[in-house]
């Protein structure tokens, strides 16, 4: 069976919790659902194990996406088997203790749930054997992490302190996921045996140092390196067995892990020693010293980690084969103590109903079996003899004495480490003596302590005997252990190192004993330490964190809101600067000022057009705030356009600008009832002149763009719509037969955004309430006369003239200018006057008031003439024509276009009158007119 | 002849003129309408794939006039995986809007169709005027949709993206008259061949117009500094409106590519803008990012996300000679999928906290918030780009693609804020709780909708190398101008 | 000769039409501007009526038409705007 | 017969302008002739609600000269008002007029507040809201009563021949 | 071309112009709105009449046959342009503008 | 001539240009309708200017170019759709707010 499936059982495993509690809520049921996957993933180990042991690595491998080199790759060498019987082994105990620990209230499922899923992700992280599936295992360990730490999320302390792991960590984990790209790029797999043997490459390759910092940004971030420790204290808001959890064996270690996995393609460079030696010694004296001033009993723990973490990274940055299996040894024997002590704090504080040192004294008597438990494992933290913290520390001191990186400085090592170990005694110290004795409890919220349940204490005793038997007989039972792991992490040959308890008397035991007397003293000053600690400026990581957080997004909403300042003129202003910024830079780069051809000569009418054109623009501009008078200009503009039209042969141009301009006035009439009729002037002057800058500059640009394509040859592909007008689409109005045949999808999508255009309007429409004016622009009442009898007399007959006029422009659209369109824009206005002199209630008692099926009908009719090319097997919107002949009549000519055309007739009607029949109804919600 | 290709126009086209016709109050024939068609383009989509996915090149000729002299339809490989992905997106946001807000304003299902309309033409169309037309109607479509629905909100949102659009419009126009009067075709494929053989004033005119066009399809791609209008429209649209319109930035996007890829990979106008864009497109990732930050309404956070898609997939489209193109698809797809759903899950977040709605307030206990949050979670996962789902493979397929180390710095950045903001919202919105509240438990429709939106995460994950080649076939095709200009204009070029 | 004609009515057609631009500007009246741009299309008639002269052409003839036809919708609208505020009730 | 020609014609007049309006556009073939003819029926049939009382015309002759009257006043007018305009501002006289109205029709009315628009001098500024009064304003006038009286004789009496109201 | 006809477009021609520019020459000059309105609304249809009746007998002439299209503008103003006229009068009377003092007679509130 | 048409579209646009920038929801109603004239003029010139050659079979030898004309049309048609919907749009603002300013201070972050 492949040993890979056993990453599988843990995720498997985090389905069962929630399965479990639907049929029982019997809580060790639960426990042992829990417990089940992860049992069986443990004994499916041993026998990967043996082959382990017998010095196989074992692979395997699935493709999933090859084309980015990420591949379901496994291995299990010596060092992922340690760490996966440390993941799942603990794991097994956390569960068994987490049964006791949580409430009955608690929601037990989702927490097994998630424990599994980290379980899951921490198991991945050790056994890929491909650094991309690696990455995606490390940061699927933030994200469980955070679903665990922000387990009692009704609590302040619990969500920031997820959100910091997660966004610290996940940070990291970014960083982290360049580097391993980067190695990729450099090697050219991802695939960690190659990476391996490819430290040489890597360290040659000028990204190396890029590399290593990403890497370790990852790790340092990941296992709490100063300075970006500060979010593991207050990660202890989670419940405790996730502390005992992640805190140490598997979260914090993913970053230590990292080191001794690449340990043999990026170490062994100065630049290696720098960084990591100088974080990992920073970390180990920072996170001791902060360690002991401690009043949380996790709190203590949570820096007495980062302070180990520290030291097994300075391990690993020593650059030396022994340092690194120390470091290996350091992992084992940390993972061991600390996870008891976290469950003996938690047992604390479970029966107690606090964390807090100052409160909680004498447990001695209480609680004595527990006590013992937690002496012998805060004795192995400590680095007391017989336990398996001396082991690994005197081999830690004795490196530190080894190392000759840092010259004549090289005293520096030593005693750093041994100010680190008075530190780490001195808070071991006060673990035990402030605790269980130093007098009587203070005002316990739970009184009196017992011990708690029988089997809440067995993991710890289980954790206690380890590192006791391993402190004993280390060459009985971890030894081998520590052979193949930290032969796979060296990645060679092991060099010699002895586990015995019993060195000799050396330098090494010296500086355990300084340490042990050291921490003895300085425990013993507690009380002026304290003193002194206090009064330092407080500095909580999490609030500052927090602060820096929310300044940031305090930065982000004020830069945003800068752009974003709600404005359409700023908004439209970008826009326009942009257009004027391309127009600025590839103007002045134009070969001339001049086409080819010659201009049309200019005669006089045609310059007085203009100069009125033009005036008209500016008055329009001018005198926007004077909204009425605007408008009058704007017609001028209008009509003035048209007439241009019609000067340069575009008479089809004309008519329909000449319709459109109508309804415009009748729309613009119909909303100005509702709108003031002046504005106040209110731009500032900086304003303007940007803005006149901005109108200057894009305006003559364009202008300048059009004279020149105006006086360019052009080659286009309208000869063949001159051409094949008459014989291809049945019409002698080139302009037309573009219209309704050449782009007559183009005409199909047009009248649909018409027939949108009207819906939309519709929908705005309905229930809109607008108070309209109850008197002119002079302050009069309205005139009572709502429909005089001329308009009203004269616009009715006018309907049928104007309907022949409409039948007449349709039809000769397809040979003269015209067309569906014009046509529909005069019948609009036809029945717009109607509405306009005699009122909606009396149009809308002659014909119906709905005007969407109109609409769709003409939608439909030029949808439905284009799909009917289809029966004769043509593509959409084929058209045919045909002559006839009628006796006595004579020939005509018939084109399916036409049908088309018909369709844009109904719809521009029914969309026109959607549009403004319901606006001008809209007054008719407002009850304001007397005699109306 | 098959007719297939024009399906995607004429099926919402129908169904609109349909919804027109329907009686008022029928609000039931007029969901079963829009469904029915929704559906039927999930099907014509899946079918048009099929027929892009071996390589054909499709043409139809509308109205049987030959390209360049009458307009085409095109259905290539981009076209068809946008045809896909517009239909896989609008199914469940209207499944999503039966459920009632499809009748807080007039005519929804309407726009809805017509909104597909001229999405789905817009990727089809093979002509650059009809573009313009198409652009129009999925304009017009989406400023009724934008506005349905009531507030003052919206309603100024709405203004300031309907001005905004319409002097992008007349923009759209010089530009398409300058390629006019230069190139004299408005057929893109023969566009592409004439623009290499302009020489002089014509080339220098027509830098500017394509430049402007640039411009043009950077305000519908919500490209910095044209994409203001964005956060406050998205973030005030009704949720299913808002989830559709994840796709309309990708129109944008996608007329540039396509533009881009057919006339201006090489020849001498080669790589006209490509540097003026690629920074444009890191600026919108960075700024985009800090939108996210500041964001403080999950409304307004997704639409800094949809923008940060943008920025992401202009810069990787940008680069080089459209070497990033195949990862960017991928991620696109991702993209505006996970944004849609990330849209629906917003509201049916605020409906779940009342008052509070989807600000990041304490607010109270959400009814069947177990499932919202960890959808929320998963879809968080997804839009950040953290392992191991799509998101992630995405961005690593993208870092891998783009090699420039300001790219680099700026979307793991992005990520990082992503994952601040989301964190943050989500810690907030699930986490910090006052108490009952009188929320809206999440329907079953709405729920329905929301997973088959967010269904498209796992696929993409699990299936992501298969997806991967697929987007990898895309960009080789959209590399090929040539296949493209042959298959349109045939011999004549 | 006839060119002549034409020339001589095209001047006194664009003087006509810069006292009605005098006057649409001058005000000083909202009634006295809409008068003058109704009078300014009702020149524009005679305009074109004359282009078409000029030109030998009668495609332009419908543009006359037109104004003639529905010109007065407009200023109808907002005379009806002057005197009501609301045109459609 | 006659009620078939009724139900085709509810105005025969309108029918008939609308029919010599499509002669005119098209210029006279038969084919324009029949489809005019088509339409002359059918628009006035398709529109009828919208024009429910225009009466009748009881006198064709009279209205040829009504037309030709008014023509010719417009003429004639038009030079005055041209000299009036040319001339010295000072001597005008502008005055309201109102002249109370005999004809009953809303039609009837109608074309005789157009009549007097159109001929020079004179604009219709307003029809009371009972229909008996218009007032005129004329631009240069000694005396009202004489401008009523011709009023009355050359426009308002023939149309109400004409209209028989 | 026949001398004749040709000098016939050319005086209609230029009488519709005269009297267009008059009708404009009076809405300039004429010292109040209620005048003014009888510049234009006068004139000009002599105005636009004198231009058709050119182009009337221009095209007539060119085709040797009668032409009378034309006339359907100057219809269409005669029936329309009234209209304007009148509704523009009881606007100015609403808003009660100035007339001038010597004006005899009241305008209307209605 | 060129140079008039040219002149003439530099007006239009620099004015549309112009109003588009104002504050309130009228002057850009009026700015986007000159705006779109100057456009649509452009987009008319592009084809080039002719004098009475209108592009009708068999009325002229050399007829003007008719596609940007069609194109001026669609043009012409959507422009007028637009306007209509931005007016109504503009009413309905005001209806909402009481006041057609277009500017505000709001980051996109309106409640619902
Ligand atoms: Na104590
Ligand atoms: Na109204």
């Amino acid at each position: 069976m492949n040993f890979a499936i056993l990453v599988l059982l843990p995720f498997l495993g985090a389905l069962m919790p929630p399965l479990v509690e639907r049929f029982s809520s019997n809580r060790t049921l639960l426990a042992c659902g829990a417990a089940l996957l992860p049992t069986a993933a443990l004994l499916m180990l041993i026998k990967p194990a043996q082959q382990v042991f017998a010095g196989q690595t074992l692979l395997s491998a699935v493709d999933w996406i090859p084309s980015l080199g990420l591949s379901l790759a496994f291995r299990l060498d010596g060092l992922a088997l340690l760490f996966a019987i440390l993941v799942l082994g603990i794991g097994l105990l956390v569960i068994l203790y987490a049964r006791y620990y949580l409430s009955p209230k608690e929601k037990a499922g989702r927490f097994y749930a998630y424990l599994l899923l980290f379980m899951g992700a921490m198991l991945g992280v050790v056994t890929s054997d491909n650094l991309l599936l690696m990455v995606l295992f490390w940061e699927l360990t933030s994200l469980s992490s955070f679903l665990l730490i922000g387990f009692w999320n009704h609590q302040t302390g619990a969500r920031k302190g997820a959100r910091m792991a997660m966004t610290v960590t996940g940070m990291g984990g970014l960083a982290l996921l360049a580097g391993v790209l980067l190695i990729g790029h450099v090697v050219g797999s991802y695939s960690l045996g190659q990476v391996l043997i490819s430290g040489a490459q890597i360290q040659a390759s000028p990204l190396y140092p890029l590399i290593l910092c990403l890497v370790l940004l990852g790790v340092f971030t990941k296992s709490a390196q100063f300075p970006f420790h500060f979010w593991l204290p207050h990660a202890m808001a989670a419940p405790t067995p996730v502390s005992a959890y992640l805190h140490s064996a598997t979260m914090v270690k993913a970053g230590v892990f990292l080191l001794a996995r690449l340990y043999p393609a990026l170490s062994g460079t100065d630049l290696w020693f720098d960084i990591v030696a100088t974080a990992g010694m920073a970390t180990l004296l920072w996170g001791a010293a902060v360690a002991l001033f401690q009043h949380d009993l996790k709190g203590l723990l949570a820096y007495s980690t980062i302070s180990h973490l520290g030291l097994i990274t300075l391990l690993f940055g020593l650059n030396s084969q022994l340092a690194a299996v120390a470091a290996v040894f350091h992992i084992i024997n940390h993972a061991t103590f600390k996870a008891s002590l976290f469950m003996a704090a938690g047992i604390i504080d479970h029966e107690t109903g606090t964390r807090d040192m100052r409160r909680i004294n004498g447990l001695w008597k209480y609680m004595p079996y527990t006590a013992v438990l937690a002496m012998v494992a805060s004795a192995a933290m400590a680095g007391v003899p017989l336990l398996n913290g001396f082991l690994s520390k005197e081999m830690f001191f004795a490196e530190t004495l080894e190392s000759s990186h840092l010259g004549a400085l090289s005293w520096l090592l030593p005693l750093g480490a041994t100010l680190g170990g008075v530190f780490s005694v001195a808070y071991s110290a006060r673990f035990i003596h402030d605790v269980f004795f130093n007098g009587e409890p203070v005002n316990l919220p739970k009184y009196p302590p017992h011990e708690p349940p029988r089997y809440m204490k067995v993991p710890v005793e289980i954790l206690v005997a380890l590192c006791v038997a391993v402190g004993v007989f280390p060459a009985f039972t971890v030894a081998g252990l520590l052979a193949v792991a930290a032969q796979a992490t060296l990645g060679g040959a092991l060099p010699e190192y002895h586990l015995s308890i019993w060195h000799g008397f050396n330098a090494p035991l010296v500086m355990s004993f300084v340490a042990l007397f050291g921490g003895i003293f300085i425990y013993s000053q507690r009380r002026r330490l304290f003193d002194l600690y206090a009064r330092l400026p407080a500095m909580d990581a999490r609030l500052v964190f927090e602060g820096r957080i929310q300044a940031l997004g305090r930065l982000a909403s004020a830069i945003t809101g800068r752009l974003q300042n709600g404005s359409l003129q700023s908004y439209a202003a970008w826009l326009l600067t942009l257009v004027a910024v391309v127009l600025l830079t590839q103007l002045p780069n134009l070969p001339g000022w001049h086409g080819e051809t010659a201009m049309l000569p200019l005669d006089g009418v045609s310059l007085l057009c203009a100069g009125m054109l033009v005036a008209a623009a500016l008055l329009t501009t001018l005198l926007h705030r004077h909204r009425m008078t605007s408008i009058m200009c704007l017609s001028v503009v209008g009509l003035m356009v048209s007439l241009l039209f019609v000067r340069f042969s575009a008479p089809d141009l004309a008519l329909t600008q000449l319709s459109v301009e109508v309804v415009t006035i009748l729309l613009l009439m119909l909303a100005m009832y509702f709108m003031p009729v002046r504005t106040r002037a209110e731009s500032s002057v900086i304003r303007v002149v940007r803005d006149l800058l901005l109108a200057g500059v894009i305006g003559a640009g364009v202008a300048v763009m059009a004279f020149l394509v105006m006086t360019g040859e052009l080659s286009s592909i309208s000869p063949f719509f001159l051409e094949h007008s008459k014989p291809g689409g049945g019409g002698t109005n080139v302009v037309n037969v573009i219209l309704v045949d050449f782009r007559g999808f183009d005409t199909f999508g047009e009248i649909t955004v018409l027939g949108i255009a009207a819906m939309g309007i519709y929908a705005l429409l309905r229930d809109m309430r607008l108070r309209s004016a109850r008197y002119d622009a002079l302050g009069r009442p309205w005139a009572k006369d709502a429909h005089p009898l001329v308009l009203v007399t004269i616009s009715r007959p006018l309907l049928p003239l104007a309907l022949l006029i409409a039948v007449y422009i349709f039809l000769r659209g397809h040979n003269l200018p015209g067309g569906g369109f014009v046509a529909g824009l005069i019948t609009s206005v036809a029945l717009l006057l109607q509405y306009v002199a005699s009122g909606v209630g009396w149009v809308h008692e002659r014909m119906p008031g709905d005007y969407h099926p109109v609409v769709a009908l003409g939608v439909l009719l030029a949808g439905l003439t284009g799909v009917g090319s289809w029966v004769f097997g043509f593509p959409f919107l084929t058209t045919t024509h045909d002559h006839f002949h009628l006796p006595w009549i004579g020939d005509f000519e018939l084109a399916s276009a036409m049908l088309f055309d018909t369709g844009v007739f109904l719809t521009v009607v029914g969309a026109t009158l959607l549009m403004l029949a319901n606006l001008g109804k809209l007054s008719l919600l407002d009850d304001k007119k007397e005699g109306a | 002849m098959s007719h297939w290709i024009i399906a995607p126009i004429l099926i919402p086209a129908l169904a609109g003129m349909l919804l027109l016709l329907e009686v008022r109050e029928w609000h039931r024939l007029r969901r079963i309408t829009g469904l029915l068609s929704a559906s039927a383009l999930l099907a014509v989509a899946v079918l048009l794939w099929e027929q892009a996915a071996d390589g054909t090149i499709t043409v139809y000729q509308l109205g049987n006039w030959a390209a360049p002299f009458g307009i085409v339809l095109v259905l290539d490989r981009l076209t068809a995986l946008m045809l896909l992905l517009t239909a896989v997106l609008a199914f469940p946001a209207l499944l999503y809007a039966c459920r009632g807000d499809d009748r807080k304003g007039a005519n929804f299902h309407g726009l809805f169709q017509f909104q597909l309309m001229g999405i789905n033409g817009a990727f089809l169309t093979g002509d650059l005027f009809n573009l313009f037309v198409f652009f129009e109607v999925l304009l017009i479509a989406s400023y009724g949709l934008a506005l349905h629905g009531r507030g003052p909100a919206r309603v100024k949102a709405g203004l300031h993206y309907v001005a905004l659009n319409l002097v992008g419009s007349a923009l759209f126009l010089i530009g398409l008259g300058l390629i006019y009067g230069t190139t004299g075709t408005l057929n893109m494929a023969d566009f592409a061949v004439k623009a290499q053989a302009v020489t002089g004033m014509d080339q220098a005119l027509l830098k500017v117009a394509v430049l402007l066009l640039w411009a043009v399809f950077g305000l519908k791609a919500a490209l910095f500094p044209l994409y203001f209008w964005l956060p406050a429209t998205y973030a005030n649209a009704t949720a299913p409106v808002a989830a559709l319109f994840a796709i309309m930035t990708k129109v944008g996007l996608y007329a540039i590519v396509r533009v881009y890829a057919l006339a201006f990979a090489d020849g001498p106008l080669a790589g006209l803008g490509q540097q003026g864009l690629w920074a444009l497109a890191l600026t919108t990732l960075a700024l985009a990012g800090i939108g996210v930050l500041g964001a403080r309404r999950l409304g307004t956070l997704v639409a800094y996300l949809v923008i940060m898609s943008v920025g992401t997939l202009l810069a990787a489209l940008t680069f080089g000679q459209l070497s990033a193109a195949g990862p960017a698809l991928y991620y696109l797809v991702h993209s505006t999928l996970i944004c849609g759903a990330l849209f629906l899950l917003a509201d049916l977040v605020a409906r779940g906290r009342g008052e509070a709605g989807d600000r990041f307030v304490a607010g109270p206990v959400i009814p069947a918030g177990g499932v919202l949050a960890g959808l929320y979670f998963m879809a968080a996962i997804a839009v950040v780009g953290l392992p191991p789902l799509s998101g992630f493979i995405g961005k690593v397929a993208l870092l891998k693609a783009v090699p420039v180390p300001l790219y680099w710095v700026l979307l793991l950045l992005a990520g990082l804020c992503g994952l601040i903001g989301m964190s943050r919202a989500g810690s907030s919105m699930f986490w910090r709780t006052t108490g009952p509240g009188e929320g809206v438990r999440p329907g079953r429709q709405r729920l329905l909708a929301l997973l088959v939106l967010l269904a498209v995460v796992p696929a993409l994950t699990l299936w992501a190398e298969p997806a991967m080649q697929a987007a990898g076939q895309v960009a080789g095709q959209l590399a090929q101008p040539q296949l493209y200009i042959q298959a349109v204009l045939g011999g004549q070029s | 000769m006839l060119a002549s004609a034409i020339s001589l009515t095209f001047g006194l057609l664009t003087v006509a039409w810069l006292l009605n631009l005098y006057r649409l500007v001058r005000g000083p009246t909202l009634p006295d501007r809409v008068l003058a741009l109704d009078t300014m299309y009702i020149n524009s008639i005679a305009l074109i009526v004359v282009y078409g002269i000029q030109v030998d052409s009668k495609l332009y003839f419908e543009a006359a038409m037109l104004i003639a036809l529905i010109g007065f919708v407009s200023t109808v609208a907002v005379a009806k705007y002057m005197t009501r505020g609301d045109i459609i009730e | 017969m006659k009620a078939l020609f009724e139900r085709c014609f509810p105005s025969p007049s309108l029918s008939l302008l609308l029919w010599l309006t499509w002669l005119l556009l098209n210029g006279f073939s038969p084919g324009h002739a029949v489809l005019g003819l088509v339409l002359a029926v059918l628009l006035p049939l398709g529109t009828r609600p919208f024009w429910p009382n225009v009466p009748g015309i009881r006198n064709l002759p009279r209205l040829g000269g009504f037309i030709l009257v008014v023509l010719w006043d417009i003429l004639v007018a038009n030079l005055s008002v041209a000299r009036k305009v040319l001339g010295p501002l000072g001597d005008m006289r502008p005055a309201f007029v109102e002249m109370p109205l005999s004809l009953e029709d809303d039609f009837a009315i109608a074309l005789l507040t157009s009549t007097v628009s159109l001929t020079p001098g004179t604009v219709s500024a307003d029809v009371s809201m009972d229909r008996k009064t218009l007032l005129i304003h004329a631009l240069d006038v000694d005396d009202e009563q004489a401008l009523i009286e011709e009023i009355r004789q050359r426009y308002e009496r023939p149309l109400k021949e004409i209209f028989q109201c | 071309m026949d001398a004749v006809i040709e000098w016939l477009v050319a005086i209609c021609m230029v009488t519709g112009g005269v009297f267009a520019l008059i009708g404009s020459i009076g809405l300039a000059r004429l010292p109040d709105f209620f005048t003014r309105l009888h510049g234009p609304t006068k004139a000009t249809t002599l105005g636009v009449g004198g231009t058709i009746a050119a182009s009337l007998l221009f095209f007539s002439w060119q085709a040797r046959q009668l032409q009378l299209h034309e006339v359907l503008i100057i219809l269409f103003l005669f029936i329309t342009a009234p209209v304007s006229a009148h509704m523009l009068a009881k606007a100015a009377m609403h808003r009660g503008l100035k007339r001038v003092k010597r004006t005899r007679g009241e305008p209307w509130q209605q | 001539m060129e140079l008039l048409v040219a002149v003439i579209i530099g007006v239009l646009v620099s004015t549309g240009v112009y109003l588009c920038l104002r504050a309130r929801t009228f002057p850009v109603v009026m700015g986007l309708t000159l705006l779109s004239y100057g456009v649509n003029v452009f987009l008319f010139a592009m084809g080039g200017l002719k004098i009475d050659k209108v592009a009708v079979v068999g009325l002229n030898s050399d007829p003007t170019d008719p596609l940007p004309q069609a194109l001026v049309l669609t043009a012409i048609v959507i422009g007028f759709a637009m306007t209509a919907f931005l007016v109504v749009l503009a009413l309905r603002s005001q209806a909402e707010h009481d006041t057609d300013h277009v500017d505000g201070n709001d980051s996109g972050e309106g409640g619902r």
